[in-house]
């Protein structure tokens, strides 16, 4: 049997966390393997995009984003009406389903890339427009009927915030230099990727770890969501891939888009604009539950629905 | 080596409050602030703890006078309790200039 | 805005015992407690000061009452005192909720 | 369980002071300091800030007697008070031993 | 029409500064890159210089540095009497204008290799040489008939301050040990230090976009001031370049070395030397203006100078 | 004459301590070497296990653990003899001089790849090993007749400190993930890997430089103990390869391996089990004279022994 060395640097990471091991990545190194991560996919992004950008990308983001904002709506009536949550935490876990995980993503391609499977470059497009409308929903449920937004702070920290203004800038310098450009910085930006992506995901384990813990209340009734929604949104992904005409790498990329939860944007926008949610519910769901399932299980499993979709 | 009386008010909250601190501070007279990076643990720990590492307090100490001390905790409990992990003490200081 | 009079228990010591404090405080009746990283010099430094570079100390600090306040001093003094890196002070606080 | 009534001396100052301090603060007497960074805002900001980052104050706390802070404060005031951000202040703090 | 990716980092970062995005490069991650960077470009010196030391050498850093000597006293007068500054922040402000800086000078090198121009390897060695007489001069400017200098302090801030030992240290480490035996380290040091220095510039666009705002008092003087000087200062630079026989990659990295303020070495040493100095003025000139300025428009401009001149 | 750069960065280290210069590396980049450097080391071995693991390695591993276990006896003895030191001291010390260093033996790989001189790749199953029993002797020495052992505490923190943990996860996912598997992150784990080592060794010599005068009491006493007991223990460390038929290389390596004393894992297990053993004498003797000593005279010396024994 093979074994995927990243999976397995984000197992010795849970296991780490759950054995109170005094391994500890520093805050400072998390951040800068985070910005790293998000400028090195939206350089490449954006280096895809100058070579193979299509005259169809526009239609099939209009329908890729429509498709993406039931979203949200079909979690927080789950929530709601099955799960009994609040108004405010339920609107809360829906925007970070609803929105996606750079990490997730990133582990998709490199999955692709190890099987040699092609991809569309551009799918990195869709990354940054999912991020967006989810947690805009997310707060218009929250608030509908009571209350007023401060859309402004929101705003200002949905686009400013760091994951969107590195993932688009990062695009927009990929795809202004072009590859020829980029090519002095390919080591650094792509061909250390995957190493950089190991021991970000060493920490996610000991996050991961950490976070499953939070999930006390609502314990049960969350873990099942945490592992049902992602399953049941990479179907909607791959069939709106398969619709689309995108290739079988596309589709898995879009699946998994769909499938992952955001647990870095999201919980950051929720924390100004619906302070009264509780962020243990939302972050323990998506990173205690959903990231794991997604990154060991998730992207092998929507692979192979995918491929049976593809046949 | 001249000595004034001030309260030291010190409020323990989730970084995230970080730049909303730091605009309305000043604005409601305070003269300086001085901010720590913290970690803990209290009461709403688990409830509302909404960083996503455990080390994402800060501490923010101000020096000011009782009527601006006054202002800054009311404003502070009013505006941010009900959904912040946060904790608020003062105590009088000698200040030399 | 209730007021309530409390002690702030300050304790300086080395990080490493860090884990130990998380853990006995709570069990001790302290409700809460904020830590930052220090780094410093004192009366033991070098017989005993056992982080390996400078900055490897913590502060932490505890509002809780009289009671809980004498017996955290209590029980830190005499487990840790004699082989750790430690000092201990503490003051009256007033608490706003 | 000793006790003793000692000044608890803090001086929150520009980060490039810490080494000056360090070789002056025991030479007046102090027996020890608990340094923490910090960060923060005052009157002379941007007409004397130093760092070349926000993040560049550090927070000095030394418990000492009367005499000592004294001696401390008229010292770090006169000597680093015209031309380096600053701010001193002190209070009485309970010492366990 | 081709964009330079570095400069887009710094943009980046500019933009990122201005809209108070929430990114933040932690301050370890900085100061690794620029011990990095500091390491990297003195070991590249020593390299080449193992290679390629010339005897002329000796004559051209004499005549190097006694011109250069001259750069603070012009800065000093222009900003004493024009200016109307006080004694004490022109001396500092002319401390940094004679001075250098390390990451303009490492632009100007990237900017040469990707246009495929040779230079000069020792010219790294000028770099070192030129950091140190400036600060010198700005404290005897700002001490002439007042007060007592601390030249004790001052000598060890300067010559064991981290720029310096660095540089000086990453030199011999590459003279000793040779083309050969840097070999293992060459990935890391060389290979890397492009797609480092764009994130290091991303850093710098955030740091310069804080500074501009500290040029409030003599806001408008300074700004002109901060982007006449260099350009003033580049013309000498390639000047005594042409006059001394150099390449014409050569010219553009003494132009550039002319050209660029410190904003490392020179504020920690004025910071001891002259406190009542206010670092404001020098850092948001040299850091928010003259920096930037350089970097975006200055090289570029520099190069067309020096290739009029080696027509 | 040659000179190794690494060797160079560290007293590049080491003059910047004594100069108090103003150079320091932040300590979450110190953290994050160090993580970096244990996983490597790890991943390096897990890789050559999976191809050249050897039937004969379960004995070897016996009886290099067994004469290892001699070490801290001979060491404790020393001291409390010749020394006079206090019996917890003298254990803890002897506990330090047990367990290794994984940066020495990383340098001594170092050497060995240098001069293409081949070794066992499962020479890392030995370190790992090696780590941990001198610390239970060391406990077991200092209670011996007094007082109760934490032996939860002290094994836990042990095995799931970082160091053990992370060598032997690094190992698991090298074995497991194989050659191939590895490949997409060689570049970051192994291509960098001198790099890395190089700026961690500029860091360790600035700790070096303010261990060393730790060593107030006992002072000449233990700095020549620190440099005696490497020697005669890199002797029985090579007697043993030997006798075991190792190669060359590999007889260096575990020579080098019994001549280190760890500074990492010894001093956090003692710290918990023998608090009132006095961390200033351990550590400054074996970060303060042995590391260096190892780094710069040792690992030759040892290489020339060794060349001796395999004439
Ligand atoms: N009793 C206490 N003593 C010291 N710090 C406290 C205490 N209670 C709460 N805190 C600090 O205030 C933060 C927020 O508290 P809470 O809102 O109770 O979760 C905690 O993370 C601690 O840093
Ligand atoms: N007089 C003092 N004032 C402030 N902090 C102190 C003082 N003495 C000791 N400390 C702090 O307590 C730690 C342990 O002190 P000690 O056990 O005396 O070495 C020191 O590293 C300092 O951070
Ligand atoms: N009123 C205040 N309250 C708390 N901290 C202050 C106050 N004023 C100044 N500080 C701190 O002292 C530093 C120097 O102050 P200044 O010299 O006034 O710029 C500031 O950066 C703050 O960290
Ligand atoms: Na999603
Ligand atoms: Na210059
Ligand atoms: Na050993």
């Amino acid at each position: 049997m093979e074994f995927e060395p990243i999976t397995l640097f984000f197992m010795l990471g849970i296991l780490a966390g759950i054995t109170r091991s005094d391994l500890k990545i520093p805050s400072s190194v998390y951040d800068a393997l985070s910005i790293y991560l998000l400028l090195a996919i939206g350089l490449k992004g954006g280096v895809q995009l100058a070579e193979h950008a299509t005259q169809s990308m526009l239609f099939d983001s209009i329908v890729i984003v429509g498709i993406a904002c039931i979203l949200p709506l079909i979690v927080f009536s789950v929530l709601l009406k099955l799960g009994k949550f609040k108004r405010a935490d339920a609107a809360s876990i829906a925007a970070h389903y609803g929105s996606v995980s750079v990490v997730t993503f990133s582990l998709a391609i490199t999955f692709l890339e190890q099987l040699d499977v092609p991809y569309e470059g551009f799918m990195i497009v869709f990354l940054v427009l999912l991020e967006v409308p989810a947690l805009v929903i997310g707060v218009l449920l929250a608030r509908y009927g009571a209350g007023k937004v401060k859309w402004g702070s929101l705003l200002h920290e949905v686009f400013f915030g760091k994951s969107i203004l590195l993932l688009i800038g990062g695009l927009l310098i990929g795809y202004l230099s072009g590859k020829d450009g980029i090519k002095p910085m390919e080591l650094v930006f792509f061909d250390m990727f995957k190493g950089a992506l190991a021991i970000f995901l060493l920490e996610m384990g000991l996050v991961a770890a950490s976070r499953i813990h939070e999930l006390r209340s609502h314990g049960l009734f969350l873990s099942i969501f945490a592992i049902v929604i992602p399953v049941f949104n990479s179907v909607l992904g791959m069939l709106t891939a398969y619709m689309l005409g995108l290739s079988l790498g596309g589709a898995l990329l879009l699946a998994t888009l769909f499938a992952s939860a955001s647990y870095i944007a999201a919980p950051a926008a929720m924390r100004v604009a619906v302070p009264e949610a509780n962020p243990a519910l939302s972050i323990g769901a998506s990173l205690g539950v959903t990231f794991p399932f997604n990154i060991v299980l998730g992207i092998p499993l929507y692979y192979w629905l995918v491929q049976q979709l593809y046949l | 080596m001249n000595k004034n009386s001030m309260q030291l008010v010190t409020i323990v909250c989730e970084a995230m409050l970080e730049p909303y601190l730091e605009r309305e501070l000043p604005a409601l007279g305070a003269e300086g602030y001085t901010i720590t990076d913290a970690r803990g643990m209290g009461k709403h720990m688990g409830k509302r703890n909404g960083g996503w590492r455990k080390e994402s307090n800060i501490k923010v100490e101000v020096l000011c006078t009782d009527v601006v001390a006054e202002r800054l905790i009311s404003h502070v409990l009013s505006k941010y309790n009900d959904n912040y992990a946060l904790i608020v003490y003062s105590h009088e200081r000698t200040v030399y200039e």
